[in-house]
């Protein structure tokens, strides 16, 4: 099997297809995408997608696909069915709820169209996808689905008209950034493993160990269009010289797993993975990792240890992996957003992407939207797009009409960004001087409920406990971290403590190992910085404004 | 000492899964950086890891017994004590936590007399604790023997846990 | 290791050191003293302790000088009021993360961590002691293990890994719960793989490895021992130094 | 010089075995040099049974562990001027605080209960009620001074007191160790 023609043939022999979802042999008029992504599944999307299809059946409708489609994005208002045909978007679709279902049948048989216009959605304004673009349309377990919508054009494409310098130079030229936190430069990033010399190979590593609390853009996007990162792994291989990859994913997404699992068998089937890729030479294998509950091994020399089987510590770098990774190779790691992003940047250029986003933050970025916000849900917007933007038009403000508080982003080595930067762009820079950074793109709204001072605790707390323990000061120092606030927070701090808090934190962020040390003090210090009244209140006052904490005060 | 080759080492048991634990070994080709993969297998068939799989792990993957021992504890997704029957994970993620987990997770602790991570006496029921399911939007939420029940609040997850 | 040499200034003295060597090793061959408790010459790096970091003109962030190769021009700054402070702090978070009571322990005199705090002039602390329940671990015939007094710094799974080959030790679990482990978690008297070569504890900076026997202040350490174990090894097996 | 211009220094003692004083006596004849500068006006080598006011140093000795030890050194705070932590005990809660670990009442147990063999009862009223936690003094109270040791020698508690009388801060650092 060499080009996309011949994968797409029907009849091969090798070709076991997953249980079929109802597609009409004839001509396809309109299609009921039923969301069947963990949000949605959670609330019983699969038996919904079961029951609109025997009522479609029953109705006779020869020429409607009931099919199922990776996130749709409005997680808040699952399970949900698109009519993409018509534009509808049909909300908290029950199995049960035969008023839905009927709606859907006769929006579907050509009748009086329900649920909502989705071009009038506001959650839906503001977004440019990219690497959600197929999420939606494309069935997650069928290569076939993500064929029919351009997939692995790209790779093709790659390998068989380009060099792999070009790719990179294509890379280089979108300006792409890595989406797991730092905003490296992926272009760069891509030189340097293709520069380094190796004997004995070099490895493409996908780190999908989404760890952030609040964070769900990788676990929607490997739910949804598993091929899309498997794509753009293969034409990182292709580009830096590498015929390994691996996915490390965590095991607390097990759908993932499954359907990521599934699409390399396809893909391999279809001969887009493994030995002569569109019957050129390059090969390529994916082997997915299953991580065991190690938010460190987020960190990449962490989870290099943790591929090779031990404890999942970071080590000091240099050397990076570019140079000395897996098994002392070069190694390219990049998260599950920046493979996704690759092979729209191939199919359509580096210029193309580089006109979305702003000077140094190009392209999309998807965001988690959840907490206190009316539209919660998996987003992608261009880079720039303000705070406001998002909370109030795509987010539809707060719930139960309460006060804005702050917008956490960033996860536990994030910050806390108050009203005042509302209308902050989005990128990284922005982030990065306002206290916090772009990490993978949780974004968690806090109402006036919300205190925090026991914020910071949270992620301290979360921080201790997910230290690996190699090195003093984050292992120790977040503990002690933790204490003060917890004093703080019981009103039993002092303003001697607040000092040493902050000092603490310095030494914290400035002598730790990796990443997770370094970042965990930046909660402490974006709360103080934004919101230091708050720490007084509970000192002074012995008060928590936002009620959240339980004050037992008193003397130690 | 010389080591045993790894390909002859009996199984601690002649329990018919440890068939496909040393299925996985052979794989893996018994290399010692197949340690997680394997631990995972046998966690999914044993439920649990006791002294007696980490010995034989060591010895068929040729790891030290505390380099074993030492991975093994690292990561919270393995469990060295048995769990029981029913398990109950409320999740701590950021969006559940500022929308009530902490109360959640009190008033089961409370209820069940345990800490995170505790299994009752009758070994009916455990309770977990998760840092981000991924489910935020439906926070806060609480994964009852592999079901997402999401917007818990205290009296229903009361509800969830005695139909148990 | 290359026989290159790099020509750097450390605190302001020029000194020269072999290029791929680390900051530390030459400032330790050149006279000047960089405070270190991971580090012990003759084991491998691992660059955890933090108390070795230090300032290189020209980079914003400070760096571990035990895993940092010196480079043609560099300038290091061993010593600064920030260092100090951010040693001190790191002395006073080991000292307080397990429960060290200088006064009765077998270390007392003879102990790296007691002397590191006295030299960097720590009177006292402003943190809480965590005071975690630890266990005293006597099951060997000869050693005892005493969590209370145990660092992390791995000086003892490197050397039992790298010098004995044994590799009984370890770390469990993660965190300030992370522990120091014989086997499978099992006490050290019970280990298999133990060779009783008493390495171990004489490359333990503190008190949490000793010789049964050894009452208060007793427990001298025989020094320098791992590097002359380095030494006859590498001439046994023809291995570069 | 008269006794008008000598300070007036306390020494005081909380849960401690007395080998900071012990080792303050181990000065020896320069307690002469010392007495000629300082006026001991309360500690156990002075029969004072009430703490005076106005004193201008306090060496304390030991760790707070007890409500009494608890309502003294706050007492001992509110009248001195400069007050010092004397030793490990006093600076770090050293061998008393081995007990937190465990909290009192086990410890009460093991003493009072597990280890006796007559009239095992764990006595109330009689002793004062230990605190959850042996803590160093600073933990209640401000310090101003800490000479860390156990016991300090001889020689830094003499160079401690001169340095105090003749109106220096005491620079221990670097001399002074724990243990």
């Amino acid at each position: 099997m060499s080009t996309i023609e011949d994968a797409r043939a029907p009849g091969e022999g090798a070709r076991r297809r997953p249980p079929e979802p109802l597609v009409p042999e004839g001509e396809r008029r309109v299609s009921a995408n039923v969301c069947q992504a963990a949000g949605c599944l959670s609330m019983q999307s699969d038996l919904v997608l079961g029951a609109l299809r025997d009522r479609v059946e029953a109705a006779g409708l020869s020429d409607v696909a009931v099919r199922r489609v990776g996130c749709l994005g409005l997680c808040a208002a699952g399970p949900l069915v698109e009519v993409p045909e018509l534009g509808r978007l049909f909300d908290h679709v029950q199995p049960d709820d035969g008023a839905a279902l009927d709606s859907l049948v006769t929006t579907l048989s050509g009748g009086e169209p329900g649920g909502q216009a989705m071009a009038k959605e506001p959650f839906f304004s503001h977004q440019v996808k990219v690497v959600l673009e197929r999420c939606g349309q494309v069935d997650p377990e069928r290569v076939e689905d993500y064929l029919d919508a351009g997939g692995y054009e790209a790779l093709t494409k790659t390998v068989t008209t380009m060099s792999p310098e070009e790719v990179i130079a294509e890379v280089v030229r979108s300006g792409l950034r890595g989406r797991g936190g730092a905003g490296y430069p992926t272009g760069l990033k891509w030189t340097t493993v293709a520069k380094a010399t190796s004997h004995d190979g070099k490895f493409v590593v996908c780190n999908a160990d989404e760890g952030d609390p609040g964070a769900f853009m990788d676990r929607s996007v490997l739910e949804s269009c598993p091929q899309q990162v498997l794509e753009g792994m293969a034409i990182a291989g292709y580009a830096v010289g590498a015929q390994h990859g691996y996915v490390y994913v965590r095991a607390e997404y097990p759908l993932a797993v499954k359907r990521l699992n599934s699409a390399i068998r396809q893909a391999e089937r279809s001969g887009f993975l493994g030995k002569q890729i569109a019957g050129t030479d390059f090969e390529f294998h994916v082997e997915v990792r299953i991580g065991a509950g190690a938010f460190v091994c987020g960190e990449e020399t962490a989870l290099l240890a943790s591929i090779q089987g031990g404890r999942g510590t970071p080590r000091p770098r240099p050397p990076y992996p570019a140079a000395s990774g897996l098994w002392g190779r070069p190694t390219l790691i990049n998260n599950v957003e920046t493979y996704a992003n690759v092979p729209p940047v191939v199919m359509r250029g580096g210029e193309w992407y580089g006109s979305i986003g702003t000077g140094k933050s190009k392209g999309t970025k998807v965001f988690a939207l959840a907490g206190a916000v009316v539209n919660t849900g998996l987003i992608e917007v261009p880079m720039g797009l303000s705070l406001r933007q998002i909370v109030f038009d795509i987010g539809g403000g707060l719930v139960g009409g309460k006060k804005f508080k702050a917008v956490q982003t960033g996860g536990p080595s994030g910050g806390c960004l108050p009203e005042e930067l509302l209308d902050m762009p989005i990128d990284y820079e922005s982030l990065a001087q306002a206290g916090s950074h772009m990490g993978s793109g949780g974004m968690i709204v806090m109402d006036e409920s919300t205190c925090m001072v026991d914020v910071a605790k949270y992620f301290m707390d979360f921080c201790r406990e997910e230290s690996c323990g190699k090195c003093l000061p984050c292992r120790a120092g977040t503990v002690q971290m933790y204490g003060l606030l917890d004093k703080i927070t019981r009103g039993r701090g002092t303003r001697h403590d607040l000092d040493t808090l902050q000092s603490l934190a310095e030494m914290v962020r400035t002598t730790s190992l990796c990443g997770l040390g370094q970042g965990a003090p930046n909660p402490v210090f974006s709360t103080l910085r934004y919101f230091r009244d708050e720490y007084l209140a509970h000192i002074d006052d012995h008060t928590c404004p936002a009620g959240a904490c339980r004050l037992d005060g008193g003397e130690r | 000492m010389v080591a045993t080759p790894a390909r002859t080492l009996s199984p601690p048991s002649d329990d018919k899964r440890w068939r496909q634990v040393e299925v996985r070994m052979r794989r893996l080709g018994h290399r010692p950086d197949g340690l997680i993969e394997v631990l995972h297998t046998v966690q999914e068939l044993f439920g649990f890891l006791d002294d007696s799989a980490l010995a034989f792990v060591s010895q068929s993957l040729s790891v030290p017994p505390s380099k074993v021992y030492g991975v093994a504890t690292f990561y919270s997704h393995f469990m060295l004590k048995p769990q029981g029957e029913h398990t109950c994970v409320v999740c701590t993620g950021t969006a559940c936590y500022i929308n009530g987990a902490g109360a959640l997770l009190a008033k089961l602790k409370e209820r069940l007399g345990l800490e995170a991570g505790g299994t009752t006496a009758d070994g009916k029921l455990s309770l977990l604790q998760a840092r981000c399911l991924g489910a935020c939007s439906m926070a806060p939420a609480v994964v009852v023997d592999g079901e997402v029940h999401g917007r818990v609040t205290p009296s229903s997850i009361a509800v969830l846990v005695e139909a148990l | 290791m290359s026989d290159e040499v790099r020509t750097l200034v450390i605190d302001g003295r020029d000194v020269a050191g072999a290029s791929g060597q680390s900051i530390l090793s030459v400032a330790e061959e050149s006279g000047v003293f960089i405070p270190a408790l991971c580090h012990l010459a003759g084991l491998s790096e691992v660059g955890s302790c933090r108390l070795c970091m230090v300032e290189v003109e020209g980079t914003a962030r400070l760096v571990a000088s035990c895993v940092t190769a010196v480079e043609e021009g560099m300038k290091v700054t061993t010593t600064s009021e920030r260092l100090l402070a951010y040693r001190r702090r790191a002395i006073e978070l080991l000292f307080m993360e397990r429960n060290h009571v200088c006064s009765v322990c077998v270390a007392d005199n003879h102990c790296e961590l007691q002397e590191l705090a006295k030299t960097l002039g720590v009177t006292h602390f402003e943190l809480p002691p965590l005071h975690p329940a630890c266990d005293v671990d006597a099951t060997h015939e000869r050693f005892v293990l005493d969590h209370n007094r145990c660092i992390l710094c791995a000086r003892c799974v490197r050397v039992c890994d790298e010098i004995e080959g044994a590799h009984t030790w370890d770390i469990r679990g993660r965190g300030t719960g992370a522990r120091l482990i014989s086997d499978l978690g099992k006490p050290w008297g019970e280990s298999t793989t133990c060779t009783s070569c008493g390495k171990c504890v004489q490359v333990c900076p503190t008190g949490a490895l000793y010789e049964k026997g050894r009452s208060v202040a007793e427990g001298k350490r025989h020094r320098p021992y791992v590097p002359f174990l380095v030494a006859t090894n590498a001439l046994g097996t023809g291995r570069q130094l | 010089m008269t006794a008008e211009h000598k300070a007036r220094v306390a020494t005081t003692w909380l849960d401690g075995c007395s080998g900071c004083h012990m080792s303050l006596l181990d000065m020896d004849e320069r307690l002469l040099e010392v007495a000629e500068r300082v006026e001991l006006v309360y500690g156990c080598l002075v029969d004072a049974k009430e703490f005076p006011e106005d004193v201008d140093v306090t060496l304390v000795e030991g760790a707070v562990s007890s409500e009494e030890d608890l309502r003294k050194i706050r007492e001992v705070r509110a009248r001195t001027r400069v007050l010092v932590s004397l030793g490990d005990c006093a600076v770090t809660a050293n061998v008393p605080g081995m007990r937190n670990p465990f909290g009192p009442g086990p410890v009460l147990e093991r003493a009072y209960l597990e280890n006796v063999t007559l009239n095992a009862q764990i006595p109330h009223g009689a002793v004062p009620a230990l605190l959850a936690e042996s803590l160093p003094v600073h933990a209640y109270v401000p310090v101003d001074v800490f000479v860390p040791g156990c016991p300090p020698s001889a020689d830094l508690i003499f160079s401690v007191i001169m340095d105090l009388v003749e109106g220096r801060l005491p620079q221990v650092q670097g001399t002074a160790r724990f243990g």
